[in-house]
């Protein structure tokens, strides 16, 4: 029998409803595709003022507790900015953010009141977790922590960092003494020439490669023991789930343009709609786009509803491991289906599958999910 | 929610203690596979029982032999069966399809006419909407009703009729106005009698070897005026509601399991057990990824009927989920049960009857069964076109 | 870099064209679907007759040595045989007796002249090598073979021995003192009761449980050391080698059933076959077969080319998986796209599927072979 | 085969010799990827370079600038350089589409005049077929050719030209008759070309952000009677035959690679070397049954192309390997190159110019690039229509 009995749990607040349609309304005005292509081309990759709204709207502070000076909302609301946000592809440094804020939440009343207030009053944070060889497992950071006196020096090298020129906080990850640890950076104490840009096959994210040798970091910057095992599982939690909502809007966005080329275009004397070949396929899209919001959906109800660890876990896995197979392969048929234009910079297929590759290989594909998934259920 | 509960936990019990005793015959897998008296009888015993104990239209008016309570029960007790894996009830066409319909838009006189007995399985329905000429295109039947003063006289053939030997009633899909604007106008429906002279039913024999569907052949068969369902030329437009129930689109069943449920737990408990390559199928890597694969489709389908009861979370395509159901469920099942008979290594080429098969050689049938359900009621192909063209607004053929 | 070098070798002389022509136009003629599912019905599941016809025609004797009465034309003239006897879903005798013959052509000449001869004058054979848990592997065969004096006792149980009711020559592998060996039972040794009737998927085949308790067998009729592993080696190659061509036949029937049923039906006002929902899956089965008789005939010229053992046993590897899950495709499809009408006994649609699930499951899956592929090519 | 075997060796240790040597830019993987001058001008060097050491054309006739010798010395150039993985040479569309048709069906002024250049790369040729609003639709092409005087005067627009900017030829299928019988005979086919008043070449932007394809707009563009090739009206079957070359379904191509050949060995090479999952990929057992199956695939299509050489292997559908071979290799290849991605991790979310790419990012650009080919010369679904009415026979949509 499975260790992990799945349940069918399903809530979904007015409050949360709410949020959704504010956040759709927002991301749909805010960010046509003329603009994300603007962006893409962009240094920051991000338009201030929009992200500003978004903090004045409350969504940076969205899983804050309200006596750091959020709304307490939780992940699960976190589910109802990221699906549209992805959905119009929306780049922003609300994602990292939202990592960081989920680390810190791990720390100690010290930092968290340190950094999070900032946070939700707009501060940018990202997490540095990833390494060169690129393994997912979140607690095999080689990068380390070496105490002396109240201060530790970090060294090694982190890839993958979002948005990190444009932070203020730096939550990185390593290991101190052999146990996972992670250190708060602010964007003062980076030294000079730290970051490298890297470049996505996702234009819409700006990602980093940071590279420290021996910066000192105060002992009350750093998250530790159980702690940051904590720490790391919080923001594995919330990259599953927020990166499987963005693919949720995301295989949204490719679906509506791919239905709106079907209807539009003809050949041999038809809607290309009309044909089998293309209708078919477009409607496996369709599918699995509802099972990757339900499992999405779910998952965050089961966060909310304060489920075991590992009944989550599984959820998230569940949710990415759809999520992942499910946009790239809306990404990848809506090239083919746009034929000759979707081969084309100009056509919007590209932006969809670009995302869908990016979000399939963030913190573990489906093969890695399921090999987890396995071990847990059967 | 703690009535609920107790409840659920009444129903649970009652279905332990008075859940039939496993046959010395290979039980049907759902209403379909009907294909042999003692099968029929069994199922039907079980019907009436659980009906009696007040565990079927629970939600249905009392005034009609239902109970007249929140749908909420019937479906703890559905789950429950479900979940306890009792025998199904046979009258499913008439519980699901057919009783939902006249409850609907049926008059009164049809009301306590036909719905007692669709609960208790006296009265034991079919469906004659294919025809052999016509699979999916259900406006292309051409079935005759013609009007005799009152009556109606019936010529044609319907096919694919599930439980047709054991049917009292049809609910039946026949052109009465050949020469009608569109195909659609000249359609009627009738809730007719299949006791009369002139309707002949022959068994079908299955790619199973098996029997459970029928043709039904009518030859001036004499049916009264009141069969009629609705105005003459409205057939098609309740065909399409019925279609409506029998996808799951609506609701109002009866209630009770119309299939024994198999799922990927099932597959999972076959993997465990069996080997493959000398070892427990379940330690192959391959193996494990495909049931994981398996696991996180049946969730998410799971996962979607929970989400559609939550209209902010369908709003943009709020008939996407129900309309795609058939499509993703019997599809799902069918590639399910394949792999069922992979994880059997060598004994996968063994067959009902062998005395090494699995399960007395279920999984291999089922596989084959599942097609009736990828095929039946629109094929998948059908399906897909319908999804595509009603939920995505995709242009026709 | 890989171990074995893949090839492109394709060799088909005109003796072979000409056996195949033969082939196909016997089995066209000698099995129509009408026969095919009287022999299903009967006692022995094939026809003396047709199978003396066979043995009039040299087929028995294909690949036993001219010494021994044969005409030695070797496995890869088998496969003209073989793809055509699946084409028309032909069911005789034959297959098992080739596989009995592979065994035996490594035995010594004693054995070898003691049975050959009268095979290829039409005796039949069959081996008995799978064991109830179904393991693939033929050299971990748990029957036993105990020595004593001149006689060896065999005890154990077999599965899976075709036309065992039929047979003249049963070649039983089993573990003698530890090492994998085979004997060569006559049928008048067979102790009355040792056979049971198995009900396979494909009714097409005659299929037998074989118990042992002890029966006796003359030293002279074992096949042990270096011998038994060449025997096991030889007839593992004919089986997926055979089985594969009969596969890559049973695709193309159920292909031309198929696209007989697309050109005919009718639905809302088309013929089924102009729906590209059916028409592209049906060029995926075409693909399915071309690839199909590709590797099955490739592995058929290694083999006539006397390449290493380990090129053919990739190459027969290859055309298993391959021919496995085609013809499984073929068959499933053959099923769906015939509608209601494939839902019936009387649709030749369910007996390809029934066959193909056979075949996928007879000398291993394509999962179990790829496995193996992996370990000599990765 | 001796003497085979030695000139194989001799053109493996020219190529080893002479092979360009790496450049500082990252190369186009294939001749319709051609984005930069210095790309174009270090692949036409090469194809110069090939072509007089008499290593391209080797069985075109010696009086056009050919080698007159057998095919089959031309077939083991072409598998060395596949095999030493030397650059392509770019003139792909005169090499092996054109060209073909010219000494096929061309006048002896044609061959003369166009053949030399041809091998030479002097003369890149290009191919306006599709048309902005008939991609794989090339009946329904609206370039107008319309006859003044000697004369042809062209307006209209052909879209996705490979090496437009480069090209000085261009085949071209043009309306010369709207009011033909059908909308097949109203077309002819041109020898155009490029450097005339009114033809403007447009880059287009690929998905990649790079560029490699053109839009050719004609404004009354004037070219000289002599290009109609064949006769007015018979464009579509020119045209038909062209693609025969291009899908190599007809032989007499010049020779020379295309494209930068990619095979499951590079994946695998590529699967030893990059981690997933803090291991090698190779270890991971679902890659490994994935990398076979794509071995077992390709080797499948590799021995198509051996078994095609045996007439009695193909009896029954002879035409059925040839017309399926694009459908098969490109989408064989769209779906290895996304594989590709797959092996390399959290790192397959790269993208050209990261330094920590592997191989700069080619793998990522390769399949974007690789649907170039599932969609240029009649999309994947197209294909399979192609194969599914002429090959198997089936109804037309």
């Amino acid at each position: 029998m499975t260790a992990v009995k799945l349940k069918a749990t399903m809530t979904f607040s007015e409050e949360q409803s709410m949020l959704l349609d504010t956040a759709t309304e927002f991301f749909r005005s805010k960010s046509p595709t003329s603009v994300v292509r603007d962006l893409m081309l962009s240094e920051d990759g991000y338009d201030d003022a929009v992200w500003r709204e978004m903090v004045d709207l409350g969504w940076s502070g969205l899983a804050i507790p309200e006596a750091c000076g959020g709304s307490d909302l939780g992940l699960a609301a976190a589910v109802t900015i990221a699906e549209p946000m992805g959905r119009w592809l929306s780049a922003t440094p609300w994602l990292s953010t939202q990592l960081f804020v989920q680390g810190v939440l791990a720390a100690d009343d010290a930092l968290r009141s340190a950094c999070l207030p900032a946070v939700a009053e707009g501060a940018i944070g990202t997490v540095a977790l990833c390494e060169v060889d690129g393994d997912w497992d979140l607690e095999a950071a080689g990068l380390t922590l070496r105490e002396t006196g109240s201060q530790a020096a970090l060294s090694g090298t982190k890839t993958f960092v979002l948005n990190a020129d444009a932070a203020d906080f730096l939550l990185i990850s390593g290991n101190l003494e052999g146990a996972p640890a992670l250190a708060v950076l602010d964007r003062e104490s980076l030294p000079a020439g730290a970051l490298h840009r890297e470049t996505l096959i996702d234009d819409t994210r700006r990602s980093f490669e940071l590279i420290l040798d021996g910066v000192q970091v105060p002992d009350d910057r750093l998250i530790r023991g159980e702690r940051a095992l904590t720490a790391l599982s919080r923001i594995r939690n919330a990259a599953l789930l927020l990166i499987s909502a963005e693919s949720a809007g995301g295989i949204a966005g490719a679906l509506e343009v791919i239905v709106e080329y079907l209807n539009t275009r003809t050949a041999f004397g038809r809607k290309i709609g009309s044909y089998q070949g293309l209708k078919h396929p477009t409607v496996d899209i369709l599918i699995g786009l509802e099972r990757t919001r339900s499992h999405v959906y779910h998952a965050a109800s089961l966060i909310e509803a304060g489920e075991s660890e590992e009944a989550i876990d599984v959820a998230l896995r569940m949710a990415k491991a759809q999520a992942s197979e499910a946009f790239a392969f809306a990404g990848d048929r809506a090239i083919q289906f746009h034929g000759g234009f979707g081969f084309t910079w100009e056509c919007d297929a590209q932006l969809y599958l670009k995302r869908a590759l990016w979000a399939q290989y963030a913190f573990g594909d489906a093969i890695h999910h399921r090999r987890h998934l396995a071990e847990a259920l059967l | 929610m703690s009535e609920l509960d107790d409840f659920r936990a009444e129903v649970a019990a009652w279905l332990e203690a008075n859940r039939p005793p496993e046959p010395d015959f290979l039980l049907p897998e759902t209403f379909m596979e009907v294909g042999t008296d003692r099968q029929f009888e069994y199922l039907r015993d079980w019907q009436r029982k659980v009906y009696e104990a007040g565990y079927l239209g629970m939600a249905w008016p009392k005034a009609y032999g239902g109970g007249g309570q929140p749908q909420v029960m019937q479906d703890i007790v559905n789950a429950e069966m479900a979940r306890l894996k009792v025998p199904f009830v046979p009258n499913t066409i008439g519980l699901n399809w057919a009783g939902p319909l006249i409850l609907a838009i049926g008059t009164e006189a049809e009301k306590q006419k036909y719905i007692p007995g669709i609960l208790s399985a006296e009265d034991i329905w079919c469906q004659g909407f294919s025809e052999p000429d016509n699979g999916s295109d259900l406006a292309a039947a051409t079935t005759r009703a013609v009007r005799d003063g009152d009556d109606w006289i019936l010529n044609g053939s319907k096919i694919w009729t599930s439980l047709g030997t054991y049917a009292k009633y049809m609910i039946l899909l026949a052109r009465t106005n050949p020469d009608a604007e569109n195909r659609y106008a000249g359609l009627s429906y009738f809730l007719a009698p299949m006791d009369v002279p002139g309707v002949d039913v022959q068994p079908i024999r299955k790619l199973t070897g098996e029997y459970g569907f029928t043709q039904t052949f009518f030859t001036d068969a004499r049916i009264p005026g009141d069969c009629l369902m609705g105005r003459e030329g409205e057939g098609w437009q309740i065909a399409m509601q019925t279609l409506t129930f029998e996808r799951s689109v609506a609701g109002g069943q009866a209630g009770g399991l119309s299939m024994n449920a198999v799922g990927v737990q099932d597959v999972l408990e076959l993997a465990r057990r069996v080997k493959r390559d000398g070892r427990p199928a379940i330690e192959d890597p391959i193996i494990r990824d495909e049931l994981v694969k398996f696991l996180i489709e049946e969730q998410g389908d799971r996962l979607c009927g929970a989400r559609a009861r939550h209209p902010a979370l369908i709003s943009e395509r709020p008939g996407a989920i129900a309309m795609s159901g058939k499509l993703r469920g019997t599809e799902h099942k069918r590639r399910l049960l394949q792999f069922a008979i992979t994880l059997q290594g060598a004994n996968g080429a063994r067959w009902v009857g062998d005395e090494r098969a699995e399960r007395g050689g279920l999984w291999q049938r089922s596989y084959f069964n599942a097609f009736s359900a990828t095929i039946g009621g629109g094929t998948s192909q059908v399906q897909a076109n319908i999804v595509g063209e009603r939920v995505l607004g995709l242009p026709k053929d």
